[in-house]
């Protein structure tokens, strides 16, 4: 038992791993055949696992609803289930299904607006945050509030005409000292996937391994 | 403006609204617009993953593409999360995944995100066409190595150690600063186009019809 | 992070403890303002910028230009003017174009540029003759790598269902020899990478990227060397706008920017006030 | 030739990688002592963090990014990490006794492995009852509805700790300042270098850039995913090695650029 539910699935990931592996360092065609063929099969495996998303949602709308059975949280318990419905059959129902304009109707009215809102009400939270953190209280903030509030005004058309000074300091903020920081933060962020990586190939990583 | 626009800007800044009022205080209304949406982006997110099912699976399969039917498989596996006395079966469509991804990241960070950047790093000192840009190249230098002291752990940070991870954190900073700066901007046009859009189109359009 | 002191609150404590809200509500006048009237304030074009527009117009008419676009209904605003003036350029230069689109959004957004706002017809241009379309599929990078050899693998037919080789554009074309300039869009910042490693690394093709101006600072380090140019945010879509003479929706935005900033400026001088106020200045 | 031209030197890199990996994992698993490590405090923080989340009877969050759940991207390594501290915190939790909410990301695949090892954490303390499935909450694609999401989860449940490690785009900027807001201890960090930032502004305690993968490895407490911060470690020594030799041998002429392309 203990084979089929610890070791195989490691020899699984593993001989996947490998044979990725040798398709990049090696010429050969078959290994090139073999990639394509695993890349395409994790699409498959990723898109049909989809429903597993739904069945944990509903699962806690039903408990929250069951822990709390008031009118607001009925209609909390149906809105979703409501949502969800309106977008699969409108999804299905047209010619052209996800392309028809009434699905792309529904996409832009709601879906578009509300994403664009949650990254506009980041301007707020980020601000509130620097309001706290940009301060002159140490050598390290002190670089932070410069390069934060340096490259900012670079991308405000209104600043640079009245300085012009600030595009090519702006610029070079952006190209030199944060190139340099970021290039270290990269290759450390990046040796670090990499050991992650062959351990967990070994079938040494105890996230893969113990579960 | 048509019926179907002016029911699309309506909805919009219902939902708009809705998310702006987060900023203010958890209420009723925001809440109703975030279950809405829950709902809404799991459709979303279940009918492009089944057309991806349809599409490179279930089709190619029918036209004799039998070997299709194991990532199809794989995928169903999944599914045993749902029931406890065979939850570890899902194990092995995971280890597939995860060993295919593993082969993709090793592959993809070696060279992109540590030899290509040591190339970076040497070539742009002694390519520069001008003492400026040696220059800059050498600043580079000297925040990527410092960088990647900072991340070093079997060493206390004193003495030479301590003020190379000391410099780091500087260049570390304006890089984090600058990408609080490109980021806030971004936040600051979406926030904009919000505006835009509850100004031109719903409040003029739609209320006043005088867009 | 700050603590707060114990005793009596001074002046300066109260100067770095305002309710955000206040930030908020004084940002978002500001904002309103240059939208209900705008100013009209200038543009400076800045390197990557022109790195980006040079790689397309120095090409000569005819060559061909793949144009893998993610897009993202939610990050339009950040990105439209940056998309709308690349395709007046493609067109305006009589490239040969190849869009496909790794995310769904890319393709709802397409129909709408390519069907309403920059029409290739109004430029002479003829659908699988100048252009093409092949649609949507969940790419990936191990995705973008296999378009990369065998155009056909991925995308058997374009959008329309036609198959490739039935397309005069496309007879002579399936992987990276048959194409002189990639365009390179993605929304997440790591994904600036991908063309670097797929496409510039293995094959030394020529490449651009439009990304969002978060970013701008990801695809710094590989300008000019990998990628030609890169446009980040809508900054740099006005940019581009002024650049080729094509205006859009980018210039809308950089007035009602310019005010909107100036309510953060202010909170970060309140903030380091406090701090120094009650570092020197002592209690009340 | 058996080696594709153009990846000589990633595949040194990687030889010198699996070596070190099977000399220090060897050498861990004689139980050899391997060299200390400096301190991280965020790690303290957590524990700090779950005992005020119990004093002021609130539960403890853990997210680990609105799209943190990548298993077969170039990202996965910090897909894994995450399960490394969800795996950490779900065990403190049990023991201590603190609810943990789970937001988990929109990659429906990634969702087995989350629940078997937050399920697992209670397991292993004995307390297989004090797991609620109901709190491991999924919200569908997009940064927007996991933002919403988890904020109305800090308004309506209340916010003690806040943990937020894995894979981050624009998502965390709400949560985390939200989070901060309410009251709670935020304590964070990703590996994508360009969303740092917001965890370096809006967290108590931030894990930078590659310390997630430290903190990872130190709070499993096992001698093996500990090696690895030495094996990292050597990494780095080579990477030094080959800049320092690339240095030289460019300045007396030679042509870096087209070595480094083999």
């Amino acid at each position: 038992m203990s084979f089929t539910r610890r070791e195989l699935p490691t020899i699984i990931l593993t001989a996947c791993g490998v044979l990725m592996l040798l398709a990049f360092f090696t010429p050969f065609v078959a290994f090139t055949t073999i990639k394509g063929t695993l890349t395409a099969w994790t699409i498959v495996i990723s898109a049909t696992s989809t429903w597993l998303g739904f069945a944990y949602m509903s699962y806690a709308q039903y408990r929250m609803l069951q822990r709390n059975p008031v009118l607001t949280q009925k209609i909390y318990f149906v809105t979703p289930f409501a949502f969800f419905l309106l977008f699969l059959v409108v999804g299905v129902s047209f010619p052209g299904d996800v392309s028809s304009p009434q699905y792309l109707w529904l996409l832009s009215s709601i879906y578009q607006q509300v994403g664009a809102t949650v990254y506009a009400v980041m301007f707020f939270t980020l601000a509130s945050s620097a309001y706290r953190t940009f301060t002159v209280a140490s050598t390290e903030a002190v670089a932070l509030l410069l390069g934060g509030t340096i490259y900012m005004l670079r991308q405000i058309p209104l600043f640079p005409a009245f300085a012009p000074w600030l595009v090519p300091l702006g610029e070079w903020i952006l190209l030199v000292p944060n190139v340099g920081g970021g290039r270290g933060a990269v290759i450390c962020a990046a040796l670090a996937a990499l050991v992650v990586g062959i351990r967990t190939l070994w079938g040494r990583e105890i996230t893969m391994v113990e579960v | 403006m048509n019926f179907w626009e002016i029911l699309g800007a309506w909805v919009g800044a219902f939902f708009v609204i809705s998310v702006m009022t987060m900023l203010w205080k958890d209420n009723p209304y925001f809440r109703f617009g975030q279950q809405a949406i829950i709902g809404g982006t799991i459709a979303h997110y279940v009918l492009f993953n089944m057309k991806n099912v349809i599409n490179m699976a279930l089709i190619p399969i029918s036209k004799g593409h039998v070997i299709l039917i194991v990532p199809f498989i794989l995928g169903l596996l999944m599914y045993t999360r749902l029931f406890r006395d065979y939850a570890w079966i899902s194990k092995y469509p995971t280890s597939v995944l995860v060993g295919v991804g593993i082969g993709v990241m090793i592959a993809g960070t070696l060279r992109g995100q540590i030899i290509d950047q040591i190339k970076a790093t040497v070539v742009d000192i002694f390519t520069a066409g001008t003492a400026y840009d040696a220059l800059n190249g050498v600043i580079i230098a000297v925040g990527t190595v410092t960088a990647i002291t900072f991340w070093i752990f079997t060493r206390e940070h004193t003495g030479a150690l301590g003020a190379s991870a000391k410099i780091g954190r500087i260049f570390l900073m304006v890089s984090l600063g600058a990408n609080w700066a490109g980021e806030e901007v971004w936040y600051l046009t979406q926030m904009i186009g919000r505006l835009i859009f509850l100004i031109e189109v719903f409040i003029k359009g739609t209320l006043l019809g005088i867009a | 992070m700050s603590k707060e002191e114990k005793g009596s609150i001074t002046m300066w404590e109260k100067l770095g403890n305002i309710d955000y809200r206040w930030l908020y509500a004084l940002s978002l006048v500001l904002m309103i303002i240059p939208i209900l009237n705008p100013l009209g304030l200038p543009t400076i074009v800045s390197e990557p910028t022109k790195g980006f527009y040079n790689a397309i117009v120095d090409l000569p008419p005819g060559s061909v230009v793949a144009v893998s676009f993610q897009g993202s209904l939610a990050l339009l605003d950040e990105q439209e003017a940056q998309f709308i003036a690349t395709w007046k350029i493609l067109f305006q230069h009589e490239m040969k174009v190849i869009f496909y689109s790794p995310e769904s959004d890319g393709e709802i957004i397409l129909n709408d540029h390519l069907g309403k706002i920059v029409k290739p017809e109004d430029y002479g241009r003829v659908y699988g003759v100048d252009y093409v379309r092949l649609g949507y599929a969940p790419l990936g990078e191990p995705g973008e790598a296999a378009f990369s050899t065998n155009i056909r693998g991925v995308f058997p037919t374009d959008i329309h269902g036609t198959a490739l080789d039935q397309i005069p554009m496309m007879k002579d074309i399936n992987d990276h020899t048959g194409i002189d300039l990639v365009i390179f869009q993605h929304t997440a910042c790591t994904s600036v990478e991908w063309p670097i490693r797929q496409w510039v690394v293995p094959y030394n093709m020529k490449c651009i990227t439009m990304t969002l101006g978060c970013c701008g600072p990801m695809a710094a380090p590989y300008y000019p060397k990998q990628i030609l140019g890169f446009l980040s945010g809508s900054g740099m879509g006005t940019e581009l706008e002024v650049l080729s003479g094509n205006p859009g929706p980018g210039a809308v935005m950089s007035d009602a920017k310019n005010f909107g900033v100036l309510g953060l400026l202010l909170f970060l001088v309140l903030g380091n006030l406090s701090y120094l106020g009650k570092r020197f200045g002592g209690k009340e | 030739m058996m080696i594709r031209i153009g990846t000589y030197f990633d595949l040194i890199l990687l030889i010198v990688l699996v070596a070190a990996s099977w000399y220090y994992m060897n050498k861990a698993l004689r139980g050899e002592k391997l060299p200390g490590l400096r301190k991280i405090p965020a790690i303290d923080a957590i524990m700090e963090g779950v005992g005020r989340s119990i004093e002021a009877n609130k539960p403890v969050h853990y997210a680990m990014g609105a799209s943190g759940g990548q298993l077969y991207s170039t990202l996965v390594s910090m897909t894994l990490t995450a399960i490394a501290m969800l795996r950490h915190i779900s065990r403190l939790c049990a023991r201590l006794g603190a609810r943990l909410i789970v937001h988990m990301p929109y990659q429906a695949e990634s969702i087995p492995l989350i629940e078997a090892t937050a399920r697992e954490g209670y397991l292993e303390e004995g307390k297989p009852e004090m797991f609620r499935l109901e709190d491991l909450r999924y919200y569908g694609q997009g940064s927007l509805t996991w933002s919403q999401g988890i904020t109305s989860s800090f308004a309506q449940e209340g916010v003690g700790l806040n943990l937020e490690v894995g894979i981050f785009y624009s998502d965390c900027p709400i949560s985390l300042e939200m989070a901060k807001i309410m009251g709670g201890l935020n304590v964070g960090g990703t590996g994508r270098w360009i969303m740092v930032y917001a965890f370096a502004m809006m967290c108590d305690y931030v894990f930078l850039g590659e310390e997630i993968y430290a903190a990872g490895a130190i709070v499993s407490e096992n001698p093996l995913m500990m090696s690895g911060i030495i094996i990292e470690e050597v990494g780095k020594f080579f990477v030094f090695l080959l800049i320092a030799i690339g240095l030289i041998l460019a300045a007396i002429g030679l042509d870096m650029g087209t070595i480094f392309s083999y």
